[in-house]
This record gives C-alpha cells, structure tokens and sequence, in this order.
C-alpha cells in the first residue's frame, strides 16, 4: 500500500481517530474562537457603514459566513456519506452523521439573520424567492437526514439510510447557489460587488473572509467533539473505548 | 448420510467464521460449518439465541460482520445465491388477499418451476385440496404455513432455509414437513432448519448445529 | 430446471400486483376521493368568491394532487413488507430494479392515473380557466410519474419502520417540490398568457433521468432498509 | 384482592401513553412539520404574490392543520390494534368510554397542541394579517378538540381494517367540513371586520357537545368493529 | 379434581350449546361445557378448528351466534367478566416500545394486582432477570411471551383463557408454563388452554376438550 493510502487507512480506525481529534480540538477551538472574535470585532466595529444601508448591512457578517457554511457543511456531509455507503468504513458515517446538526444549525442561523435583514431592506420578513426558498428546502433535507437517522434503530443500518438521503438530495445544492442567476430574485447576485466597486474595500471585505475561516475551524472542531462522542457509543463494547472510559473515571 | 467427501464436490453451504454483531453485540459467535447435497440440519437454540438471524445471514438478507458464506464453493452474491436458495421465515411471503393458487403462481414466476409438478400437486399433497380458490386471508395459522410448504415443492432450490417450519402446525403439519424434508434430502438438495427442540426431524437422527458452540467447525 | 427469466419474473409479478389492486378495488379509487375532497374543502375555507378561486385553482388542484399521491405511497411496499413478501423479492434471482420498476409502474398506473382523469373536474370545481387546462393535464403527465419514482425511493429508505408516515412525508416534501415548482409554473405562465416550454422541457428532461436512475436507487434503499 | 379503581387505571393509561409518545418524541413533531410543509407549497403553487397568499392565507392554515389532525389520527389506536393491547383495553373492568377519553386528551396534548402553537409561524408564512390572528388562534382552540373527538369515532369504525387510512379520510372529511366552515367563517369575518362571536359560540357549543357525546360513541364503534 | 359439585357453587365458566357462525358458515357447532375452580382444561383441535374463535367468545370478545356464557352462574355482560379472565391470545398485548416493567406496570393500573408479589418478582419468576428496563422490542419472540406470562402472574382474574401459550416457548419456557398452570389451579383458579397437541398440560391428566364433539355435555 502505498503511504498516503496507509495513513488513511490508519485514521478510519476509530481509537486512531479518538487519540488524534482529542490532540487536535483544543487548538481547533482556539483559533475559531479567536477568529470568530477577531472577525466580528474588525464587521462590527472596524468597518465603516455602508452608504446605502448604514449599519444595518452589519448583519452580513453572520449572514453570509453561514450561508457559506450551510452549503459546505452538506457537501462534507454527502462527501462522508458515499464514502460511507462504498467503502462501509465507520469513520465517515460517524462524521457524515456528525455534521448533519450542525449544518442545520448554520442554516436555520443563515435563514433566522436573512429574515432579520430582509425586514429593513425588502420590508418583509419572507418572500418566496427562489434561493430563500432552496434555502429552506435545505433546511428540510438537513431535518429529514436527521430525522431517518433517529428513526432506525440499528446505529450503523440508520447511519447508511441516512447517508443515501443526503446524496439524494445534494442536487439541491447547486440550486440554492445558481438561483440567483437561474432565476430574478429579489436576493443579492452572488458577488459582493453588489455593494459597490468602490466602497468594498478592505475595510469591509476581510472581516467577512476571516469569518469564514472561524467558522470552517468552529465547524471543524465542533463535528470532532460530537464524532467523539459518537464512536465512543457506537464502540461502547470495544477494549480501546472501555479503557477511554476507565481513563476518564480516574481523572 | 449420503455426503460426498470433501474433495469431491464443494459443500453446498459452508460458513466460515460466521459471526453477527448487533449495535456491535455479538448475536452469535464465530460459526464454521459445512452442508453437502442430501444433509438436513437440525439447529436448535433456545428463544432469542439468534436462529433466526443466522438464517437470514446465510440467506444473504442480512450480511455477517465477519467470517464469509459459500454456495458450492464460491461466495454469495446475491444474484448466484437466489437460484440455490428458498426461504421460509417467520413471515410467510403469502398475500392474504389472494388465492393459494395465485400466490403459488406468482412464487412460480419469481423462482422458477421444478419439472413434474404443478401447483395444483403441490396444494394436493400440503393437504389444502378443496382450498385453491379461497382468500389465503380466511384460512387459519396452521394453513397458511401449508401454502408456504407447497411453494418449497415447486421452487426449485436445492438449499432449504426454515426457520421454525413446525410452529403453528398440528401433528398431521409436523409429520407433513417430515416428509418433505425426506423427498427433498432423496433428490439431493439439503435443508437447514430450526426448532425450539420439542418437535424435530424424526427420520434418522438428523445432524445438529449449536449456536454457542464456537470453538471448532462443527458437523463438518 | 426451469429457472425463469426475467421477463418472466416482471409479468409474474405484474399480474400478482394488478389482481392484488382489483381484489381491493374500493381503495384504488381513494386517492382520488381523497383529492376530490382537499380541493372542495377550499371553497368552504377561502368563501366561494370565483376570481379568487379561479386564481388559485390550478396551484391547488397540483398541490391536492401532490398531497393525494404522498398519502398513497405509503402502500407502497408496507403490504409486502408486512407479510415477508418483500423479502422474497429482493431474495429472488431477477434484477431488483427491474422488479422495482414493475411495482412502480402499477402503482402509477392505479393511482396516478386515475387522478390525472379527475383533474379537469377538480379544475372545475374551483373555476380552473379552459385554456389552462391542457397545459395543466401535460404537467401532470409529466410530473405525476416523476413524484412516483422519487417518492418510490424515499418509501424505500423508510420501509422497515413502524409509523413512518410522517417521516415520509418530511423526507419527500423537499424532493417534490422543485417538480412542484415547475409544474406551478407551468400552470401559471398559461394563466398569464406567457410562454409555457420551457418549464415542461424541464420536467421531461427530469423526467427521463428518473426513469433510468430512480429504480436502482430504489433498489440500493430497499437493500439498505431491509438489512 | 384489589382490583383497582377506574381512576388508577386512568391514570396507568396516559402515563402509559405519554411514555410511548415520549419514546417516540420524534415522531410528535411530524404533525407539525407536515403542516408547515402544506403551508409552504402553496407559495409554489400560486406564485410568490403577497396580496394573493394574505387573502387566502387563514384557509389555508385551517386547511392544513385540518389535514395534519386527520394523518396522525390513524396512529391514535393503530399501534394498540396491532399488538393486542386494544383486546386489553376493551376486556377491562373499567368504562370505556372512561379509557378512550383519557386517549383521545394523549392524542389531542401531544398532536394538535403544537399544531396550535405553529399556526402563527405558519400564519406569518403567509401574510396572515395581524389582526385576524388572534381570531384564528381561538377558533384553532375550540375545533382542534373538537376535530380530535369526532375523528376518533371515525377511526374506532376503520380500526379492524387494513389500508384503512384513505377509508378513513373519506368517512372524517365530511364530518369534518361543518366544523372547517364556522372556523373559516370566524376567521374571514375578522379578516373583513365583520362580528366573529357567533361562529365561535357554535364551535364551542359543538365542542361540549362532543366532548360528553363522542367517548361514548367512540366504545362503541370500537366494540362493533373489533368484533 | 377438586371441583365441588355442582349444586355447592356455580361453576366458573359454563358454555351452554355456544354456538359462532361466520357468515353463516358454522366454525364450531353447539358446546356445552363447565369449569370449576381448580380445573385447567386443554382444548386441542386441528389447524382451523376454531380454538381461536372460541376463546375470544369466552372472554366476550365476539358475541356467540346461539347459546351462552355463565360466569360463577352469571351471563357474561363485559363489566362483570373482566375482573375474572385474563385472556392471552396470538397477539400479546404488549408494547414494544416500553420496557417489561412499564407494560406490566400498566397491566396493574387496568386489571389490579394479586396480593403478595410484585412486579419484578414476576418478571423473575418468568426468567427475565435482568430484562426489566429493555425495551421490549428488542426481545426475541420467546422472550415476549415470558412478559405475558408474567401479566398473568401478577392480575388477580381467576379464569385464564390462553390461545397456545406454548408456541414459540423453547422446553424451559414449557415447563415455566406448566407451573403457572398448576400453581394457578392450585389457588382456585382455573384455566382453558388451546394447543396443537404436541405440547400439554403435563400435570395428572387435564381435561380435554373436543371441538368436533358436539352432540353431548362434554367434561361436565
Ligand atoms: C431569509 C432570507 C435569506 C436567505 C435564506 C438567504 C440565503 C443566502 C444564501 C444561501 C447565501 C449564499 C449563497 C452562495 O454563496 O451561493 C446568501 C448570500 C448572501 N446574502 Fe442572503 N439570504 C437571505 C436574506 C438576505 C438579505 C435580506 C440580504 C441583504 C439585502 C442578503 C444578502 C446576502 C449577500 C450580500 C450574500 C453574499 C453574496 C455573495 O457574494 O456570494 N441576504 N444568502
Ligand atoms: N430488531 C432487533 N433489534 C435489536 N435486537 C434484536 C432485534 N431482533 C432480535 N434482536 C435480538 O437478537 C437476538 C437474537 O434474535 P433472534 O430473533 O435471531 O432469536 P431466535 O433464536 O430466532 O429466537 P426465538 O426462538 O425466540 O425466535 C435476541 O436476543 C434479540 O433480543
Ligand atoms: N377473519 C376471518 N375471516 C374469515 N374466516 C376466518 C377468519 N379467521 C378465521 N377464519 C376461519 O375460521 C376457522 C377457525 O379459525 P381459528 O383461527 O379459530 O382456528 P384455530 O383453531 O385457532 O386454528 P390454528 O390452530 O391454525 O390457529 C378457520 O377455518 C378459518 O378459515
Ligand atoms: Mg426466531
Ligand atoms: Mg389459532
């Protein structure tokens, strides 16, 4: 086998895995803690207010950084999923089940803050638009995925049936980014050049690029604490977990 | 027993290592055991030792978490197992709302037909004469596991997986599935079965597997 | 031996499902009553005002008809489920998918059909305008076997679970919407004199795709849920 | 030997059920999903138009909350149907009518109960206008009781059936439109400013009808279809 | 047998020329019979006999077409009969989403509770040790029967009506059932037991039954 080949293979064994997220997490939350507060500082604080929009246009720090993050977080999950259904390795149905509440936190947040501007700038809270209404219709794949996996009870036999839906429905993704284009909506084409030439200047522009690095870490570290915790059940009668267990009642 | 030797032919089944995890629970251990042309097996275990699981394991409903199942020396695939294969199970496979007639039929169409019998024969010799034509829905327990006995007849499986073929019936059912056990181990196929032990195979004395007994390939 | 073949096989199995259908002939008619009923609820819910009606006609014969058909897939495979002969299928030596896509087809064919022959009443009902109705009736065409193939999948991922109903209905809704969308749009763009291709392009082109991927997909779930 | 008291086995009966429910609290917010999700297709059906989705914006969440009442009624004996625990409960020493009451306040508390509590949201989704919400929200309160009896004397009737689902839609429809129009009616008056008491007093009048009248013909359906 | 005679008491159950047509088909004809305290009788009869039929007639479920039934000398009317019979059929009435306390625990609520023994006395008693917080779908089917025993265990209803409480039993649950039996006629109760004829009662000779039989009192 060659190495890159072996070493995947050595991180799909779950006591492998356990050991090197437990290494990682605390730098993970760390940085995505100072990200996320370095970012909203420089959004909030340091960028000057839109001409337009005055400081309303604010909200775009959380919006967009979890609209992103909605999308990816999908992709990661169907990405695990197939992995999962070809390959029949633990790893990624853990990880693809992992990530499946947090994407649908990421997106109701997208959703929630959308409204929450929308009222100011279109003077409603919803419109029937093409990429809110994908939007929501990602947010009821992420339910349904959730939903089939708790409603089986063989862990692994759910975690498959889950997986399979989540591919299924990845043909929603593309429309909820190409609607704008597809169709005329009310939301805002997909540049943020929409604001401007002139006034996304740096000022604004990298607190909303270093949001979205925080939020990838944020991702990152959460899907480990949860898949952690996750393998740890699935692997409940194993001789690594039973010693993790016994490790964790003596300290 | 009229099983040839081992180098002769491949064993019409042989598990090897056979073992199934629930939730990662083991239901039964590492199993390895071999079943050549005209073997019935008897498998008993108590309630909840898994019989019925190891039957759809090696059905190929359900796949082991470890070991392998060989039909005539190659592995299962689903398609090459089919045509070797009949299960029988808890549920029956019969639709209420039809006749024994049609149920049969639509067996016959999905599995294939054994040369020289018809499903009429077959509901003959089940003891469902008179029976053809009435909604299997109104026949009691122990009838409708009559009609899932004549679909076996007109299959043509060489390995029979039952599980519990003798619940429901009355003494005439039990000595019935006796005799097709024996007609069926005469022209070669073979037939795992499980019981709870009270009735069992009575021609000769049937071999037996034991779900606890995992150390060594057994009844080999 | 005799094993036979899989045509075979798909008739065997055609016949069995059709009889199954006119030994309960009563229920093959329910979709339809059922869709009957959604829409004349609308009158007694909104008053009988006909421009408003009119005006929502063709979106609520499409939505009772979507609703209408949900309701029926549950039917789906819960019967053969149930009784183990599920499990003989998918044990059997023909291509699953081909056996799927027989099932299918009839359940099409017993409810979907019979509802696209009741919409031109049920567009009556709540004042559907003539000139929508043929484009209406071809957006049905198009959209009513789409919803069967995808809802077919989705019953598959659910078949072993007791009270998946529901469940079911959250895991579909999703998926059906974009045919929704575009039947809708269909429907509309007619209402308003505009230009309806394109959108029926689109859901043939669906159309086609379902048709091929839908059964093995199908097939993959079943597999999954069964074991 | 203490047989115990109608009271004590009232008690064991919702504790019972709300642990079943509690064991499944997953499947209790599918009503609720369902509801939204009917909400929502209309938007796609009719086209996003603001004006449009106000005026019919009250029917239709009357609608659709009828519907998602009437899909989680088949569940309300189903479960104990099919593993003998209806056999049980007619075979005790207890009235009935007694028992069925307690079941059918499970069914109302754990389905319609969030219904109630979405309807805003669902309201919002469609412009409701402010001012006919409380209206509706009362008129809610009163039918959703009022819905839940009257369906489980239907479903009493359909219980021995299998496929009994679409039957039983078609028995409770009807029964269910009176209760559809004063609800509708009390809603469309207020979104016209027109006076809305009467109407509500007619479903409150109905309710305790109902509530005295249906346990009773509910042990009764029973009694006839499980013989 | 110890039951008294019969001018001393009424007898538990007593069927007088019970008569159940299903569409005007007869499916058993007319029986008469009687049960004392302390009397356990087994009802054997082929597949379809109407074992079924008659037990949900005795407990009320069904109306008899002719005839009737006296319970301590009374005409069954629902109220009365419940706090008497315990009816365990085909389908157990058990939910398996609960464990096998929570369901017996319900049991109590709905029938009462037999003084001196408790809920997981019973479920011990049963051998489901150690199984009282599972829910009890993930219990083999055996094991789902040992719940319903232990129902019986613990509701104070002197006549049992059980539909082959051996089936799915492995020999130790047989035996289980036969102890119940005895110890339940042994306190003044008594029981009617439906069974293939494979397994039976197997303390002194019980009683027996005979569906076909009708011309005469049976086992008066
Ligand atoms: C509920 C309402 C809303 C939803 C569901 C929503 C959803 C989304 C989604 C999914 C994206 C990511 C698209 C992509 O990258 O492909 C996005 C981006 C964006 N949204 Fe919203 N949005 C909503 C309301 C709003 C409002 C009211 C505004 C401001 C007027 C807004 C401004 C933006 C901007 C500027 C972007 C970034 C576009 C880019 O450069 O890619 N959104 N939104
Ligand atoms: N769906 C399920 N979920 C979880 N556990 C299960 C499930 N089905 C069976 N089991 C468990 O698996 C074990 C084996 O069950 P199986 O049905 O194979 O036993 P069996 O030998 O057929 O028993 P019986 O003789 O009672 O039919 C049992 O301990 C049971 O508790
Ligand atoms: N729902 C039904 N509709 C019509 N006929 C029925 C129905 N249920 C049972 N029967 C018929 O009534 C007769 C008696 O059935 P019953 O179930 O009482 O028999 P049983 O003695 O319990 O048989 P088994 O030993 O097989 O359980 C049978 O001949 C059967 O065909
Ligand atoms: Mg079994
Ligand atoms: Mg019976």
């Amino acid at each position: 086998m060659n190495p890159l080949l072996l070493w995947f293979h050595k991180l799909g064994s779950p006591p492998y895995f356990y050991r090197l997220a437990g290494r990682l997490l605390p730098w993970l939350w760390g940085l995505a803690l100072i990200g996320l507060v370095a970012g909203l500082y420089g959004g909030l604080v340091l960028a000057p207010a839109d001409y337009q929009q005055s400081d309303a246009f604010r909200i775009i720090y959380v919006h967009v950084p979890s609209a992103w993050m909605s999308m990816f977080i999908y992709a990661f999950m169907a990405a695990n999923g197939f992995v999962a259904l070809v390959w029949r390795i633990k790893l990624s149905e853990t990880l693809a089940m992992a990530a499946a509440p947090i994407g649908a936190a990421f997106t109701a947040i997208c959703l929630a803050t959308g409204s929450i501007w929308g009222k100011p700038m279109w003077g409603t809270w919803w419109t029937w638009d093409a990429r809110l209404t994908s939007e929501l219709v990602l947010l009821f794949l992420y339910l349904g995925v959730i939903g089939l996996y708790h409603a089986i009870e063989d862990r692994r036999q759910a975690s498959r049936a889950a997986a399979f839906l989540a591919l299924i429905g990845i043909v929603n993704l593309p429309i909820v980014h190409f609607s704008v284009k597809w169709w005329n909506t009310l939301h805002q084409g997909s540049t943020v050049k929409l604001f401007g030439p002139s006034l996304i200047d740096g000022r604004m522009l990298w607190p909303l690029l270093v949001m979205a690095l925080a939020t990838k870490l944020l991702f990152a570290a959460s899907l480990l604490s949860r898949a952690r915790v996750d393998l740890l059940e699935l692997e409940a009668g194993k001789e690594w977990a039973r010693q993790v267990a016994l490790a964790g009642e003596r300290t | 027993m009229n099983s040839p030797t081992p180098d002769e032919a491949p064993p019409l089944l042989q598990a090897r290592g056979l073992t199934y995890l629930r939730n990662d629970e083991p239901i039964f251990g590492p199993l390895s055991f071999r079943l050549y042309a005209g073997d019935v097996v008897l498998m008993e275990g108590d309630n909840g030792s898994g019989k019925t699981t190891l039957l759809k394991v090696l059905s190929g409903l359900l796949e082991p978490s470890a070991g392998t199942v060989l039909l005539n020396g190659e592995p299962l695939t689903l398609a090459r197992l089919s045509h070797q294969v009949s299960l029988l199970g808890h549920l029956l496979g019969i639709k209420g709302d039809l006749s024994p007639l049609q149920n049969l039929r639509f067996a016959i169409g999905l599995g294939g037909l054994r040369p020289g019998i018809t499903p009429h024969q077959a509901l003959k010799s089940v003891g469902l004469e008179g029976y053809e034509d009435v909604p299997v829905r109104q026949l009691s327990a122990g009838q409708k596991k009559r009609v899932a006995l004549a679909r076996l007849l007109l299959v043509p499986a060489a390995l029979w997986l039952l599980d519990e073929p003798y619940a429901n019936l009355d003494r005439d059912g039990i000595a019935l599935v006796n005799r097709l056990l024996e007609l069926h181990a005469l022209r070669g196929g073979a037939a795992l079965i499980t019981s709870h032990g009270a009735y069992a195979y009575t021609s000769g004395t049937p071999r037996r597997i034991d779900l606890r007994d995992t150390a060594v390939e057994q009844a080999a | 031996m005799s094993y036979g073949s899989s045509a075979s096989a798909c008739r065997a199995l055609l016949v069995r499902d059709f009889s199954l259908v006119w030994r309960r002939r009563g229920d093959a008619l329910n979709p339809v009553l059922f869709a009957v009923m959604v829409v004349m609820l609308f009158p007694f819910a909104l008053g009988p005002e006909a421009a408003v009606l009119a005006r929502i006609s063709a979106g609520t014969v499409l939505v009772a008809l979507l609703l209408a058909g949900l309701l029926s897939l549950d039917a789906l495979f819960r019967s053969d489920l149930e009784d183990g002969s599920l499990e003989q299928l998918v044990l059997s030596p023909h291509p699953l998918p081909l056996l799927l896509a027989c099932k299918i087809l009839v359940h099409w064919l017993t409810t979907a059909l019979p509802l696209i022959v009741a919409a031109p009443v049920l567009g009556e009902l709540l004042y559907l305008p003539r000139d929508v109705l043929p484009v209406m009736m071809a957006a049905l065409a198009l959209s009513t076997p789409l919803l069967s193939l995808i809802g077919a999948v989705c019953v598959a991922l659910t078949v072993g679970m007791r009270r998946s109903g529901m469940l079911l209905a959250l895991l579909v809704l999703p998926l059906y919407v974009p045919v929704l969308i575009f039947a809708a749009g269909a429907c509309n763009a007619a209402q308003q004199g505009l230009p309806v291709l394109a959108p029926l392009l689109w859901l043939g082109a669906a159309l086609a795709l379902a048709l091929v991927l839908a059964p093995l997909a199908c097939a993959a779930a079943l597999r999954i849920s069964l074991s």
